[in-house]
């Protein structure tokens, strides 16, 4: 007799659960209010991405066209697939001694696997993360970049 | 392929009805072929064929330097990459005798354990999906996002973030990553007895994970096979428990151990886990004690020479890293001891003679990491 | 008494009946239902495409919904014409041959799917008077011609010389077979409380209230056995086996591309709505408004509402429970599926059969 | 639980010719190529030591020889200890397989004989596992190979 009650009780334990789960689902279909997608190209002007997010490496220039970089290349060495090329030339400063400034600061965007390292062992600060994630570009060579704006120079501060 | 491998698979072809899951399958999680010989729908044995995305992980590491090598390491298993990082940044400091600081060694545990619920829970979205619920898919990833923004908040990444390095973190966490944490805690909780309804108690859920796939407990310690996958069937083999590391002593949290060794106790295990890490987390995410975020460190770490060894506990096993050392800047040898490795080759004798649909369910449950094997 | 009641109904007849007479007024009456054949055969094409379409969109929809997304939302104001747009781009997609793939079959098998559910759509009563094939046998028609669709299947699988398809074709063929016994038995509940196999007449016998509740228990119990086989009858929901994504990619349909495959697409959402059609009108009272005894204002209210509103309402309803199952539960093993049919559902359903014809016979039900 | 002394006198009362090279993390041990099978069923079967699990084997290159290195665990009594083979025939380097002893021994030895070319005896099926045949054993410090890695 155990096994006609055992056949019915697992019917009902069976519909049960199936019930409960339909439950969920129904629940998430009578509230609309839960919808998480993010209307990605529209919300483009409200979206904000965090502080800290690593879009590119990016070398901050401040209001008169200067930036850090002095060209000591620590970057290119600490760089794991080799994505950062320093090219630097040397020109006479204040008091005639050929001093090394830095030149092209090539940052190849399409090798960097964005471990932050570069950023973290500059002696000067002078690379930091910017916010921006759109690097699709439809030419590969568009993606190696020159960090050091046309024009900058190293910002004269006192030695630390 | 050479002409004796394309022989030797004709010589089987038309003895057996043999089709092959993967590389591209929409279950085989990654780029693995299951080599599948079948008697109508019962499969007769199975041969895995990796290396797809073998990149030579290890030969990578001994040309660059030790914290280079971290960052190659959350390409590995990428769903606990915050774990393999630190596996790798212990190793250095014990063999220098670096003492990291109380503030590093908690926040590395609690992220551990975020890094562990994420992981968990695509495992959650991808094993509904292998058995046919597509809308448990969409449910796990709406919640795996809360933990993959306060990841994004702090770091900056949300998959693949090279947050530890050789003596401590890259930066402090960020200011409200407290707040966040503990909201996600309150979130979580009220979503996880959802997932149950949903899935477990499911009885078409029960009937296609209970029975299915068992592996005794000498068949999982023969074939090394590791984390929650083992602990389904009843092996202990939880580091954290084993050799703490970490802020893991100071927490009190259970090893979850089943005995049925069938797809359905792993299932288990991996569901009680995630309650035990959102507990591990409320322990640790209030105490969190101040600190610099970093140990003094040389810019050129160069370990003594000698041989070391560590083990850490994965989201899907046991992750050992053994680290030869002649004394120069980059490792003379780096040998990572995966666990989806040594769980992917007990497949074979988990799925044959089941279904074509138990291989799917038992792949599933065995939750692999495909770049994890392949390194 | 009943007559005047449903005398209020809109009766489509009144207008198929003058479209009839002018034609007849116009040319010969052989002429005349050679034109009415090509009308009812334009308004079937233009309704079949449409309500595919319309399905499809539905179910995107429905199944975002359910999983916190928003669904097809940038072809058209709400994503309405993005099921054109994949009728197109199904259009413009290439055939692929296949080598060594048995070529008349594989061209075949999607016209096969399609006709049987061309013809199964023939018998299913809109509305009062509107109802292209009345057979006095229309349950049985129904049934017959659905399960040509198995057939079109089995010759998909086997004609596309892929491993994946066999195994998929191989599946739903036995799934198929054996399902068609519980949704003929759950019918046959309703036909022997009816007395009558023709829709119509089923239809006209719930005037004093749907089957579904004059027949209270058994009713209920053949409605749910009911909805599980034809769940399983048209390859849905948890018994999705023949085109299961994660085991073998796309099942039977996996070689197929183009306007091949979208006839298998459309074939098996037209299915449903056939299914939950005839449920709707074998258990729901297809056109008829809900009328409770006699309660005269009540039935009154009722009637106002036309009936062509009622059969889609009912319609969509079942339409949307059947969605509701594929967006929540895993797939059946094949060997679940089948013990599910063989070890609960047949035997629920004679039992139920045994009861409803003990109470048919002493005029218990209402 | 054993320590290194407990361990030690077990291993050699199995296998006289073991040596212990000191300070080293873990208890280590080095033993002769013919003698490696023999001490892993010993060291499995022994209910003291009971290394029913092996958590890695593997091989390092030092250029004047090679090693194969087998990293044992037990579950029962969580001691640790590492076996060593030392081989110094480069071209053909054999050891007997280990993997009657332990199960996943047979992938982990596929995985060393495809990158570093250490062939196993009585293996079940020695098959590389991730490269093609004829590429060549990658992990040796000897391998050149110009087209893919540069040279830094």
């Amino acid at each position: 007799m155990n096994s006609i009650s055992k056949y019915f009780s697992d019917l009902f334990r069976g519909i049960s659960s199936l019930w409960a789960g339909m439950r969920v689902t129904g629940k998430y279909f009578v509230s609309p209010g839960q919808i998480v997608t993010q209307q990605y190209p529209e919300n483009r002007a409200t979206l904000k991405m965090e502080p800290r997010f690593k879009g590119e490496i990016i070398m901050p220039h401040d209001e008169n066209n200067q930036h850090k970089c002095t060209g000591c290349g620590i970057c290119e060495m600490n760089c794991p697939n080799g994505s950062i090329e320093i090219i630097t030339d040397r020109v006479p400063n204040a008091d005639g001694k050929p001093e090394r400034v830095i030149d092209k600061h090539i940052f190849h965007l399409s090798m960097c696997t964005f471990c932050g390292l570069c950023v973290k062992t500059c002696p000067s600060d002078a690379l930091a993360f910017g916010q921006e994630f759109e690097h699709a570009v439809f030419d590969r060579h568009k993606l190696t970049k020159v960090l050091n704006q046309p024009g900058s120079s190293l910002k004269k501060e006192a030695k630390k | 392929m050479s002409e004796e491998i394309i022989k030797d698979v004709i010589v089987r072809e038309n003895e057996d009805y043999i089709i092959n899951m993967g590389p591209q399958h929409p279950s085989t999680h990654g780029v693995l072929r299951f080599e599948v010989c079948l008697k109508g729908e019962t499969v007769k044995y199975l041969i895995p064929h990796i290396g797809y995305i073998h990149r030579g992980i290890e030969k990578m590491s001994e040309a660059i330097t030790y914290q280079q090598v971290i960052h190659l390491t959350d390409r590995m298993d990428y769903l606990s990459a915050h774990i393999n990082n630190e596996a790798v940044c212990m190793v250095v400091e014990e063999a220098m005798q670096v003492e990291v600081p109380e503030r590093v060694k908690y926040i590395r545990t609690i992220l551990d354990e975020l890094n562990r619920i994420a992981s968990h829970q695509l495992w959650w979205c991808a094993f509904g999906m292998d058995l046919g619920a597509l809308t448990a898919f969409f449910y796990g990833l709406r919640d795996r996002e809360q933990i993959l923004d306060i990841f994004e908040e702090s770091f900056g990444s949300r998959l693949l973030h090279s947050f530890n390095t050789p003596g401590g973190l890259m930066h402090d966490v960020h200011p409200n990553f407290q707040k966040r944490t503990k909201e996600f805690i309150t979130y979580f909780r009220k979503k996880l007895p959802e997932y149950d309804q949903l899935l477990t108690g499911n009885i078409i859920f029960q009937e296609r994970a209970k029975g299915v796939g068992y592996m005794s407990r000498e068949k999982a310690i023969a074939y090394g096979v590791t984390g929650p996958s083992g602990r389904g069937s009843n092996l202990a083999c939880d580091i954290r428990k084993i050799a703490p590391y970490g802020a893991y002593d100071k927490v009190q949290f259970d090893e979850i151990l089943m005995t049925e060794g069938d797809t359905f106790a792993r299932y288990q295990v991996r569901m009680a886990e995630m309650w035990e890490s959102l507990k591990i987390i409320e322990q640790l995410i209030d105490n969190i004690p101040e600190g610099d975020f970093t140990a003094k460190m040389k810019p050129i770490i160069k370990l003594p020479v000698g041989e070391y060894f560590k083990r850490v506990e994965t989201a899907r096993g046991e992750l050992a890293v053994y680290v030869v050392s002649d004394g120069n800047k980059s490792p003379y040898r780096v040998k990572f001891r995966s666990p989806n490795f040594s769980n992917l080759f007990v497949m074979n004798e988990l799925a044959a003679g089941g279904k074509i649909a138990d291989l799917v369910a038992i792949s599933g449950s065995l939750d692999l990491v495909i770049p994890d094997i392949d390194r | 008494m009943n007559t005047d009641m449903s005398s209020k109904i809109y009766d489509f007849s009144t207008l198929t009946g003058s479209i009839d007479a002018a034609l007849n007024s116009w040319m010969s009456p052989g002429l005349a239902v050679l034109t009415e054949l090509v009308i009812i055969g334009l308004v079937f094409l233009i309704f079949y495409a449409l309500l595919g379409l319309f399905l499809v969109y539905l179910e995107r929809k429905v199944c975002a919904v359910i999983q916190n997304r928003v669904g097809p939302n940038r072809v058209g104001k709400w994503g309405l014409l993005q099921t054109i747009a994949d009728l197109i781009k199904l259009l413009m997609k290439e055939l692929i041959p296949i080598r060594k793939a048995d070529h008349l079959l594989f061209i075949l098998a999607p016209f096969i799917v399609i006709i049987a559910s061309f013809m199964a759509m023939g018998a299913v009563p809109f509305a009062k008077g509107l109802h292209v094939l009345d057979f006095n046998i229309g349950v049985f028609y129904v049934m017959a011609v659905s399960s040509l669709g198995v057939v079109g299947i089995l010759i998909a699988g086997w004609s596309s010389n892929s491993k994946y398809s066999l195994i998929g074709a191989m599946r739903s063929g036995a799934q198929i077979v054996s399902y068609e016994l519980s949704v003929g038995l759950s019918l046959m509940a309703i036909v022997v409380f009816s007395g009558t196999m023709s829709l119509s007449e089923i239809i006209e016998s719930q005037v004093n209230g749907w089957w579904i509740f004059k027949g209270h228990i058994p009713a209920f119990i053949a409605f749910i056995v009911f909805l599980i086989a034809s769940t399983a009858e048209i390859n849905r929901g948890p018994f999705d086996l023949a085109e299961a994504e994660s085991e073998l990619t796309a099942g039977f349909h996996t070689e197929y591309s183009g306007i091949k495959f979208a006839f298998f697409f459309l074939a098996e959402y037209i299915n449903m709505f056939i299914v939950a059609a005839l449920g709707a009108t074998v258990f729901l009272g297809g056109w008829m408004p809900l009328h409770i005894g006699n309660w005269e204002g009540f039935n009154q209210v009722m009637d106002y509402i036309p009936s062509i509103v009622w059969f889609f309402t009912k319609t969509f309803f079942i339409i949307y429970v059947i969605m509701w199952f594929k967006w929540t539960f895993p797939r059946l093993r094949i060997d679940q599926l089948l013990t599910l049919e063989w070890k609960f559902l047949l035997p629920i359903s004679m039992v139920n059969i045994l009861l409803i014809a003990f109470l048919a016979l002493m005029h218990w039900h209402f | 639980m054993l320590n290194k002394q407990e361990l030690s006198e077990i291993i050699l009362k199995m296998v006289p010719e073991a040596t212990f090279p000191e300070g080293t993390q873990l208890t280590e041990v080095i033993v002769p190529a013919e003698k490696i099978l023999a001490l892993a069923e010993g060291l499995k079967n022994n209910k003291e030591t009971a290394f029913d699990y092996l958590i890695s084997l593997t091989a390092v290159d030092f250029t004047t020889n090679m090693t194969v290195v087998y990293h044992l665990d037990s579950t029962q009594f969580r001691h640790l200890i590492v076996l060593k083979v030392v081989l110094t025939d480069r071209e053909n380097p054999l050891v007997d397989s280990v993997s009657p002893v332990w199960a996943t021994a047979e992938f982990h030895e596929r995985e060393v004989f495809d990158l570093f070319g250490i062939r196993f005896n009585n293996h079940p099926n020695l098959k590389r596992l991730f490269l093609e045949d004829d590429y060549g054993f990658p992990l040796r410090k000897d391998f050149r190979d110009e087209i893919n890695i540069i040279e830094r």
